[in-house]
């Protein structure tokens, strides 16, 4: 198969609380043939705080990236975090509106001079690549795992601009992780908004929203959550402990990036998939694979 | 509740508000949809729709000194669920523009807090470094011990480098922040000025 | 010739912004003007009486009023100059209203421009030729095209003027939605008790040619001499056999197929009679799902058909009705309401429309009028309305008001009430719309006595959690965000133009709107005609309404219908092309881009010529644009008409 | 810009409007019930249909001082008379294309559809056309217009 070639905005926390992603996400991508040029010496995208200061200077920092990402000749990056996609994919929308690259243009003293996109490593690996090409490079089916999806707010919303997937009732991370043999629940709350950076300037915003998804997923009876967004899995990981105190419940459900699952089935060593960073054990949930229910109950 | 003194609602507020957004707010006909749909409100003073009410009638000060503005989390569902294909979570965005311009918001407000202290730590990076902007926000926010507990796994599993990530064009990244600072100076220069003139309050 | 011009005022309405006075002056100088005037009010009997009289006294030959649109007054102004005793044809209009004085507030250039447009119309005038229109006769029998409440209704009142009626229906029951109804509010009738009865009554009217289960395939003709070819589908069963027994429905062993009459909330058999009151009450073969027309084994409601009526090798067959007025009745459908992803977009079963709900609430419906939810059958205790779902919504491109939701969801939640008295509704509305007689009443009983919670916001999402709902919409009165865990989500889903409504209105040449409407000849004062002569409208077609307006129309297009037909014969319109022999090279373009055949070749003298059909021609003018030797022109349009129009204009 | 008529102060110019009468007459006069501001230099001729448009009736008046010619029918698939607008969209379309070669700027003509429903939509129309007109000017008088077999194409 023909080697895809983008240019890769790994994103801040990839070397930080989402390392495990940024790992397992370029281990995925080499296996089926996606290949990531990082864009040389990029800077933060802003994220929320940028966007919420003004959008000129948002999109300035984006700007910036696309003025590197030039000097690579590829016109498409990609990224695997939803909020540097978000970020970056509205910097490029707002530059087209009538003298707002100017305005932008002043701040960087780059003006672009190619015509620049940016999407998803997920819409990458669900549309060019497809499920069923998934599918074929499993090694160890992950069946006998319930997982639930979780797509956060940003990916595909709203449908109109983002143009990826159902924007009220996405399925590319249900339709990965059942190529890759997990028994993939519906989960109703699957778009619903975890609180996002608000959990720093105060936990118990992201726990009064995450703690909801996790009781719903438990209930469900899921082993599981499956993520796609650094911010949805800080909240629901890292914070679950939060979330469980203030809801008074005492939830263990592992979350896992759905490139750490992927890169699982295809057999890549779990170094590189980096499991041990996560804060909840999967190790429970890990030792389920290959087993029917009744195996797992004995 | 004061009254709201329609003939003397601020129409330039309005004007702003929409050529910052590019969205026509005349056309919130007050469904609710918006606040139906967000997650975040539970924490509001206005509700969504309010907010866009309060717009439509030039109530500026109300719009920006309320806490909703900052509140918002722009998940977007507002935007995606309109009926009239408004982008609610952008005339927000641009509402919490204006009152951080005007200087609302205030030093105990948690979430212009973090957002100073995280492009703080973009400035003098070129990327955001989360030690140091936890650090930054949780002094500044004076709330030093919330989400202490969180820290000891979290560097021990190595997720929270003590050091930041610096990249070699920081200073062309800090270069941005300081041509917008200026802009930024020198508009509210310019609004002082005008303010002078006497003009039409919105009580 | 010798021209009178007037100048009317309307009142305000042009003398506002046009010097109606300056425009007569102007008017007095132009070419073969005998007189000018401006006049108050042209079109109110002194203003035709004093048009009269100048006619005989300054012993005009033609007239130019300058008023309204000649859409409005046309035909009063022509039977103005007609009883002075001038042809009819001799009179043109200068539209100094809706395209002057309506449009822009400078005095002086609409004075300007009205002068202009005389000008044009004198000069158009003097070029008039008299006209004489043929008497032509006429079908004394009229098509109706639906057979829902407002079809019914025409067709019994075109039936009591002693009209012969055919009636076309496309399903094979005519009731329309009417019929899936149970009860209407305000007064909680019971829908079939009162259709039923007209149902019959079109069934036993001996004036009324039923046909259900069949379409207009095409339609050609004109006024009070239009041919309609109609399709009759074939329902696998001969029909003049058929008793309606209802054995083979009790035998047909696939009981799985969609039941259409009960808007999927139960399943039928493949062979099937409607619902028990079906007019006519005859079995139907789907044939999507017969297991004998499907892959040839079965055929047991041929055994136990009692009087031999099933034929599996029935074919489609097409009868031609000669008509001379069509009522076109076609109602409404519902919009695909799944463009509401947010709202389950039907993956949750539990989440219904309101016909659905009707079918649930009606005693002839699959649960037998128990309210019972399709995911387990259990009966609801929180039922949530949801108003406004594919109505007034820009995002989906349906921003109108389907204008009965608001009344069938109070009524509902009335029945509601009544079928489960420790049940507790709410509604979620935006605005509610009840201007009827004894309609806003109705929406305040079932808040005040039967306690429905009413909530003014819409729902964002609905979120399944176990065997529940999760309703998360907003009280925008309390300033709230609301959330409901409901049993059942019935959604009042609005009205669009029935599916097949443009296709109908290209086969009758009438005009539809955006959404597929028919057009009404006029908003305020044509509510049931067309802009084609002879065509009429009644019900939801020409927009959405209720029953009883449904009603009314449908009385008024047969008022109308009834009104045309009683003479023996129609005047035609003499304004049709005619070719001058002389230049005519019988080229052919003409005839062959007639949209209507109204001109045919014809043999003179060895030489071939063309021919036009008074009484087939419609005056488009297509010929006329099309004849490379001008020979054929449409009387008062032209080529010399339209060229001086243009000359006053332009020549300095 | 008649001979009755002279003083316009140079504002207006000469816009000639062909217009069905079904449709975009309707449509005018549903703008005008609306009380949709517009323009006031254009001057409707009512047509029965946009079939009827000849050609020539557009060189005249392009070629006679126009500086402007509207043609606006019912939507295609909405003829009152089924056909006529397909007729008439296919001769505008070549028509227009020609009129370079007559030395006209083929931007002082413009086809368009509108229904007797679309008031709003008429005034956008009116309002646009105008302005695209005021745009380009006053047109050069060109005296007697020739005879141009560029018209017989059109009309076939």
């Amino acid at each position: 198969m023909a080697e895809k070639t983008f240019a890769y905005y790994p994103g801040c926390s990839g070397a930080g609380t989402s390392i495990e992603y940024d790992k397992s996400n370029r281990a995925v991508c080499e296996e089926l043939g996606i290949k990531l040029v990082d864009i040389p010496d990029w800077n933060c995208c802003g994220s929320t705080p940028a966007h919420q200061v003004d959008h000129v200077l948002s999109a300035a920092l984006g700007a910036r990236n696309f003025a590197q990402a030039e000097q690579l000749g590829l016109d498409t990056i990609i990224t695997p975090c939803p909020a540097c996609l978000k970020n970056q994919h509205n910097a490029l929308e707002h530059m087209e509106e009538p003298g707002f690259a100017e305005r932008v243009n002043e701040l960087t003293r780059r003006p672009l001079t190619r015509k620049h996109s940016i999407k998803s490593v997920l819409q990458v690996i669900l549309e060019d690549i497809t499920p069923e090409e998934v599918a074929k490079h499993v090694k160890t089916p992950l069946s006998g795992i319930k997982i639930v999806p979780y797509y956060g707010c940003l990916m595909n919303r709203p449908g109109k601009s983002m143009k990826f997937d159902d924007d009220e009732n996405p399925m590319a991370l249900d339709r990965l992780m059942a190529a890759i043999g997990c028994e993939v629940l519906d989960f109703p709350l699957k778009q619903d908004c975890c609180g996002g950076a608000a959990g720093v300037a105060d936990n118990k915003v992201t726990s009064r929203l995450s703690g909801r998804h996790l009781q719903v997923a438990n209930h469900l009876g899921a082993d599981a959550m499956v993520v796609a967004c650094p911010l949805c899995q800080m909240n629901m990981d890292m914070r679950q402990a939060q979330a469980n105190a203030y809801y008074g419940t005492s939830i263990k459900l592992p979350v896992f990036y759905y490139t750490q699952l992927m890169g699982l089935a295809f057999g890549i060593d779990k170094s590189r998939l980096a499991l041990n960073k996560l804060i909840v054990d999967p190790a429970p949930v890990l030792a389920k694979i290959g087993k029917s229910a009744e195996e797992a109950q004995a | 509740m004061e009254p709201i003194q329609l003939g003397r609602g601020d129409t330039e507020f309005i004007r702003k508000v929409e050529e910052e957004s590019r969205q026509v707010v005349k056309k919130c006909y007050q469904c609710g949809n918006c606040t139906a749909g967000c997650p975040m409100s539970f924490s509001y003073d206005y509700t969504a729709n309010q907010l866009m009410r309060l717009i439509q009638l030039g109530q500026r000060e109300r719009v920006l000194k309320s806490r909703a503005v900052w509140m918002c989390v722009t998940c977007e569902t507002c935007t995606t669920r309109c009926p009239n294909e408004i982008d609610v979570a952008r005339v927000l965005d641009v509402c919490r523009h204006m009152a951080r311009k005007a200087g609302y918001g205030g030093v105990f407000n948690n979430m212009r807090v973090f957002a100073d202290s995280f492009l703080q730590t973009v400035r003098w990076n070129g990327k955001s470094h989360e030690l140091g902007l936890m650090a930054l926000f949780k002094m500044r926010a004076m709330k030093p011990f919330s989400d202490l507990s969180l820290a000891p796994s979290m560097l021990l599993k190595g997720k929270l480098p003590y050091l930041p990530h610096r990249i070699k064009g920081r200073s062309e990244v800090a270069g941005i922040f300081k041509r917008f600072s200026e802009q930024q100076l020198k508009e509210l220069h310019a609004q002082t000025t005008d303010d002078k003139k006497p003009a039409g309050g919105d009580k | 010739m010798r021209i009178g011009v007037f100048i009317c005022h309307c009142g305000s309405n042009i003398a506002g912004t046009v010097d109606v006075a300056q425009v007569a002056a102007n008017a007095a100088k132009m070419p073969d003007v005998a007189f000018a005037v401006d006049t108050m009010y042209a079109c109110s009997e002194p203003g035709q009486q004093a048009i009269e009289e100048a006619v005989k006294q300054h012993k005009l030959t033609g007239v130019v009023v300058a008023s309204c649109s000649p859409r409005m007054h046309e035909p009063t102004f022509r039977r103005a100059v007609e009883r002075a005793g001038l042809n009819r044809y001799m009179i043109e209009m200068a539209n100094i209203r809706e395209q002057v004085s309506w449009i822009g507030k400078d005095k002086e250039a609409n004075t300007r421009k009205a002068t202009d447009l005389v000008h044009m119309a004198v000069e158009k005038l003097r070029l008039n030729r008299v006209l004489i229109p043929k008497q032509i006769p006429v079908t004394r029998k009229v098509l109706v095209v639906g057979g829902g409440v407002a079809g019914i209704q025409a067709a019994l009142d075109c039936a009591e003027g002693g009209m012969e009626v055919v009636m076309v229906e496309r399903e094979p029951s005519i009731g329309g939605k009417m019929s899936k109804l149970d009860k209407t509010f305000p007064t909680i009738d019971c829908s079939s008790c009162v259709l039923g009865p007209k149902m019959v009554d079109v069934a036993q009217n001996d004036h009324i040619d039923l046909f259900t289960y069949s379409e207009v395939e095409s339609i050609t003709g004109y006024v009070g001499n239009f041919e309609v070819t109609i399709r009759k589908k074939a329902p696998y069963v001969d029909w003049e056999k058929c008793t309606g027994c209802g054995i083979c429905t009790e035998k047909c062993p696939n009981k799985k197929s969609f039941d259409r009459h009960n808007e999927g909330m139960g399943t039928t058999t493949s062979i099937n009679i409607p619902f028990p009151q079906a007019i006519p009450k005859k079995a139907t073969i789907n044939a999507a799902t017969c297991r004998k027309l499907v892959d040839g084994k079965c055929g047991v409601c041929a055994k136990v058909c009692p009087s031999g009526a099933i034929n599996y090798e029935q074919e489609d067959e097409l009868v031609t009705v000669k008509v001379g007025a069509v009522v076109a009745a076609t109602g409404y459908d519902f919009m695909d309401w799944t463009v509401y992803r947010e709202y389950g977009a039907g993956r949750y079963k539990d989440v219904i429309t309101s016909l659905q709900y009707e079918r649930l609430l009606s005693a002839s419906g699959p649960t037998e009028g128990h309210i019972k939810r399709p995911s387990d059958g259990k009966e609801p205790k929180n039922i949530v309305f949801i108003q406004c779902v594919g109505s007034r919504d820009v995002s989906i491109g349906r921003p109108y008001c389907s204008g009965f939701c608001c009344m069938y969801t109070a009524k509902q939640a009335i029945l509601t009430k009544d079928h489960i008295p420790d049940s507790q509704s709410y509604v979620f509305y935006m605005d509610i719309r009840s201007p009827g007689k004894a309609y806003d009443e109705f929406t305040r009983r079932a808040q005040e006595e039967y306690g429905a919670q009413y909530l003014r916001g819409r729902v964002s999402t609905i979120v399944p959690l176990g065997d529940k709902l999760l309703v998360r919409g907003a009280d925008t009165l309390a300033g709230q965000q609301v959330e409901i865990e409901a049993d059942l989500v019935v959604l009042a889903v609005g009205g669009e133009a029935a599916h097949g409504a443009p296709q109908l209105a290209e086969k009758l040449r009438i005009s539809y709107d955006s959404y597929g409407f028919f057009m009404e000849g006029h908003v305020k004062l044509k509510p049931v005609e067309t802009n084609t002569a002879g065509v009429f409208l009644a019900g939801a077609c020409q927009g959405l309404k209720d029953i009883p307006a449904s009603v009314a129309q449908g009385s008024a297009a047969a008022a109308k219908a009834l009104g045309l037909l009683s003479k023996d014969t129609l005047e035609s319109d003499p304004q049709t092309a005619s070719v001058d022999l002389k230049r005519c090279v019988g080229c052919g373009k003409c005839w062959n881009v007639c949209p209507f055949g109204a001109i045919r070749e014809m043999d003179m003298r060895g030489q071939i010529k063309a021919e036009v059909l008074e009484a087939v021609c419609q005056g488009c003018g297509l010929c006329n644009a099309t004849c490379p030797q001008g020979a054929i022109q449409l009387s008062h349009f032209t080529d010399n008409q339209v060229l001086a129009e243009v000359e006053a204009l332009c020549r300095c | 810009m008649s001979v009755l008529n002279e003083s316009n102060n140079g504002k207006e110019l000469r816009i000639v409007g062909f217009l069905c009468n079904w449709c975009s007459y309707g449509g005018a006069d549903t703008a005008g019930v609306g009380r949709f501001t517009q323009p006031t230099d254009l001057r409707i001729v009512r047509l029965p249909c946009s079939g009827r448009v000849n050609p020539l009736f557009i060189v005249k008046a392009l070629l006679n001082g126009a500086d402007g010619v509207l043609v606006s029918g019912c939507h295609p698939r909405d003829c009152h008379y089924a056909e006529g607008n397909f007729y008439a969209r296919r001769r505008l379309e070549v028509f227009k294309r020609l009129l370079p070669t007559l030395g006209i700027d083929p931007r002082r003509f413009e086809y368009t559809w509108v229904s007797a429903s679309e008031g709003q939509r008429w005034q956008k129309v009116v309002s646009e056309f105008t302005q695209q007109v005021h745009a380009l000017g006053p047109a050069k008088f060109v005296a007697d217009a020739p005879e141009f077999d560029v018209l017989k194409v059109c009309a076939e």
